[in-house]
């Protein structure tokens, strides 16, 4: 097809505009954010009860916030696509939007919602959970930070693969862990130093892990989007 | 208006799980004519539409479209407008907004009064601050149109054009294909003869399994 | 007919020198392995379980090679190659898994112990199993195709981060893994007598060599089978 | 669309490696005593298991404790958190990972034993039979 070169600056505009569609789509339904929440707080409820008053070693407890983490957001943030999907406004979105405007936009809003719940769910945990002592502050916010980055980049694009699959909720966990399992290894690891008091040089190499990975799925991500969203 | 403006499909063929939709589907037209497609269901119409609109890649065969070299150059995406009935708007959202968020994903500026004009035109603007979702299904076809048409433009894909419409929609649908024939390319998918009053080419599917 | 043979000496070779040649505590003829302290007769099964996680690891990037020739090419033809790699490869993980889970009982004491090499074949086992699951889930065949594939893609990518991150966390048992002296290097890397390590080599080709006949294979039944299905 | 794809596939190859130095940068530096009281972070401390200092284990505290000499002859306590590590009798060397604590005794999260080199016959029987 003869068109015109598409332009950077019409890309980031409509990156924008898918982004600014699915925030305000979820600031009226608030679909996604109540169940992430609700998620949150069950499952910090049931490590209370389970743990009762005895308490479990830092490392155990820094691996378990990050076990809150992934599940809640296996729980919402699959959302964003298969949304579209059930609505059937995929086409829709075919026809306004190039296929990386949708996935950076949609990758935007992941990015947000996650970052916002992971913050909740670090203040409740922290709060609730005793045992839970973060010595390096500097390396648990970094770590935090990079890992919802992370969670956000492989949640989006398995979120587009299963939209595109007839039985999506089952297959959305089965398909996202082995993929998340190395970066959910890695934050772990980075929170146990944290919590252990280590000196963030020495966090270093958890860091440069994390931001390869997220770059690696990212970008493999956007290469890819193109066969996955058009049919 | 657009007068260098002209579609053409070459060859174009489509499959699903391996089994042809249709094949050897070859076509052109160029501003101010009307390509009629027809074929009974399941000959692919809607596959063809989707392919026209360049949202389904063909599987064989090749489709151009040359714009206008005197008007502003636009993105392949931008120069089709589509009404069907499996197109479905963003429900959560009124009218309003969903013709205003169609304009920001689509990286064009977004004009209030162009936009009350076209839902004036379809008859849905008292309503138009209303979540689509509580349209009735005609309603939301005249939506679609005001979706359809909102940036202009040249080619418009209208797939079972009076799907859900009353007398007064068929009128108004009536006089917007008028209007797109004099603009630039209409063209339509439907097996009603009498949706449709003169065309310039057609397309039997029916022929092409 | 030639590849036939060969793989039928070499896997009688591998199979009749690796359970037949008697083991001493001082090998002296040529034909004697060594006695290792500590495995004695167990060390045999090394003849068979690197090979099978060895193939493995070669179907799972045989099958992602052919996954990026479909997206290029929409080919049909290369999902089922792309497909039928996979499911040798996870056959082959399968192999590795139990083959592995025995001898770490004989060796280590238990089925199972989390060593970084077997957390690794534990995530291939996953992500086999999370690509037919996906398959099973998708209908349309160009769309089954074009998803899976992109997702053997991005699992791909993702799995080299495991072998970054994993001996940091775990210690290893595996030889060649972080807490062995001589390194972090592959599993081959080992010492080992030169007998042995003919035999062990033998072995790795004919595997490969079995690998390449039964692919070939099932891609044949699968274009056979699609064909039979247009037809009928 | 071409380019796109080599320029990305680029970039994939170029931060896998550049994740994969992580990796080498992570392996915690090995020293002696001396070198691991002076620096105040986690290393790998080298040395060999004092056999005539009694090692035990606690299961209260799920603790292992034992003694460590390193190679220019200096000793000190090791307190690990866990069971004893593999043929921890049978080890020539062992590594623990850990850091040294204010009171004084190194705190271990994992020890590694070296063992004897596992596929080929032993050097010395070698030896005598040549």
């Amino acid at each position: 097809m003869s068109a015109a070169r598409p332009s950077f600056r019409l890309f980031l505009r409509s990156t924008g505009a898918v982004f600014l569609k699915d925030l305000r789509s979820e600031l009226r339904t608030r679909y996604a954010v109540s169940a992430l929440i609700m998620f949150v707080v069950t499952t910090i409820s049931i490590i209370l009860f389970s743990l009762g008053s005895e308490g479990a070693s830092p490392d155990a407890l820094s691996g378990m916030l990050w076990v809150v983490v992934f599940f809640a957001a296996m729980s919402g943030l699959s959302r964003t696509f298969v949304m579209e999907e059930e609505r059937g406004t995929t086409l829709t979105l075919q026809l306004l939007a190039p296929p990386g405007a949708v996935f950076f936009g949609k990758l935007l809003f992941n990015l947000v919602l996650v970052t916002g719940v992971n913050a909740v769910t670090v203040v409740l945990y922290s709060a609730f959970i005793n045992g839970f002592v973060i010595r390096t502050m500097s390396i648990f916010v970094v770590t935090v930070l990079l890992g919802s980055i992370g969670f956000a980049a492989a949640a989006t694009v398995i979120a587009a693969i299963i939209a595109r699959a007839n039985t999506r909720g089952t297959l959305y966990p089965v398909l996202s862990f082995p993929i998340v399992l190395p970066l959910l290894l890695s934050v772990i690891d980075a929170t146990r130093m944290a919590s252990e008091g280590a000196f963030f040089g020495e966090a270093a190499g958890e860091f440069q892990l994390l931001i390869s990975y997220i770059v690696v799925v990212i970008v493999s991500s956007a290469m890819l989007f193109e066969y996955i969203w058009k049919d | 208006m657009n007068p260098g403006l002209r579609i053409a499909g070459k060859d174009l063929r489509k499959e699903f799980d391996r089994r042809p939709v249709f094949r050897d589907v070859s076509f052109s037209a160029s501003a101010g004519e009307t390509l009629l497609v027809t074929g009974r269901n399941g000959s692919g119409k809607s596959t063809l539409v989707k392919i026209i609109c360049g949202v389904l890649s063909p599987g064989g065969g090749t489709l151009t479209v040359t714009q206008d070299q005197d008007g502003p150059v636009r993105e392949a995406r931008n120069l089709f407008g589509l009404v069907s009935p499996y197109l479905q708007l963003f429900d959560e959202f009124s009218a309003v907004e969903n013709l205003s968020i169609a304009m920001g994903i689509r990286g064009l500026p977004f004009d209030p009064a162009a936009a009350d004009g076209l839902l004036e035109r379809v008859a849905i603007y008292p309503r138009r601050h209303d979540p689509v979702r509580t349209y009735s299904s005609g309603m939301k076809q005249r939506a679609k149109y005001a979706f359809a048409l909102i940036h202009t433009p040249p080619v418009l894909v209208l797939d079972e054009p009076m799907s859900n419409l009353d007398g007064d929609g068929t009128a108004v649908v009536r006089a917007v294909m008028a209007e797109q024939r004099r603009r630039g390319i209409l063209v339509v998918a439907t097996n009603d003869m009498s949706d449709i009053e003169t065309y310039d080419g057609r397309i039997d599917l029916n022929e092409r399994r | 007919m030639v590849l036939k043979i060969l793989l039928g000496v070499l896997l009688t070779a591998v199979i009749v020198s690796g359970f037949g040649l008697p083991m001493s505590p001082h090998p002296q003829a040529w034909y004697e392995l060594p006695v290792i302290p500590g495995l004695e007769e167990k060390a045999r099964i090394i003849f068979f379980h690197v090979p099978t996680a060895w193939l493995s690891v070669v179907a799972f990037l045989t099958s992602m090679t052919y996954a990026i020739q479909y997206l290029r090419k929409r080919d049909l033809a290369y999902d089922i190659r792309s497909s039928a790699a996979a499911g040798l490869g996870f056959m082959f993980c399968i192999l590795a898994t139990i083959t592995g889970a025995v001898w770490a009982k004989f060796n280590w004491g238990s089925y199972w112990n989390w060593d970084p090499r077997e957390t690794s074949i534990f995530v291939l086992l996953l992500i086999y199993g999370a690509y037919f699951s996906l398959r099973s889930a998708v209908e349309t065949e160009e769309k089954r195709a074009t998803l899976s594939s992109a997702y053997s893609i991005i699992a791909a990518v993702t799995v080299p981060f495991f072998i970054f991150i994993m001996p940091r966390i775990m210690t290893g048992l595996h030889p060649g893994a972080k807490g062995d002296p001589e390194g972090a290097g592959p599993v081959v890397e080992f010492k080992m007598a030169p007998n042995m390590r003919v035999i062990f080599f033998t072995s790795l080709i004919a595997f490969t060599l079995l690998f390449y006949w039964m692919f070939t294979l099932r891609v044949r039944t699968a274009e056979l089978e699609t064909y039979n299905q247009r037809r009928g | 669309m071409k380019p796109k794809i080599i320029i990305g596939s680029l970039v994939v190859v170029a931060f896998l490696i550049f994740g994969s130095y992580s990796f080498m940068q992570s392996n915690v530096e090995y020293t002696d005593i001396a070198g691991a009281m002076a620096k105040h972070k986690k290393v790998q401390l080298k040395g060999s298991w004092n056999k005539e200092k009694h090692a035990s284990f606690d299961a209260r505290s799920a603790q292992f404790t034992f003694w460590l000499v390193d190679d220019s002859g200096k000793e000190c306590k090791v307190v690990l958190d866990g069971a004893a590590p593999n043929n921890f009798e049978l080890a020539t060397s062992v590594v623990a990972k850990g850091r040294f604590t204010d009171e004084g005794y190194f705190h271990a999260t994992e020890v590694l034993t070296k063992c004897p080199s596992k596929y080929e016959a032993q050097p010395s029987e070698l030896k005598k039979t040549s």
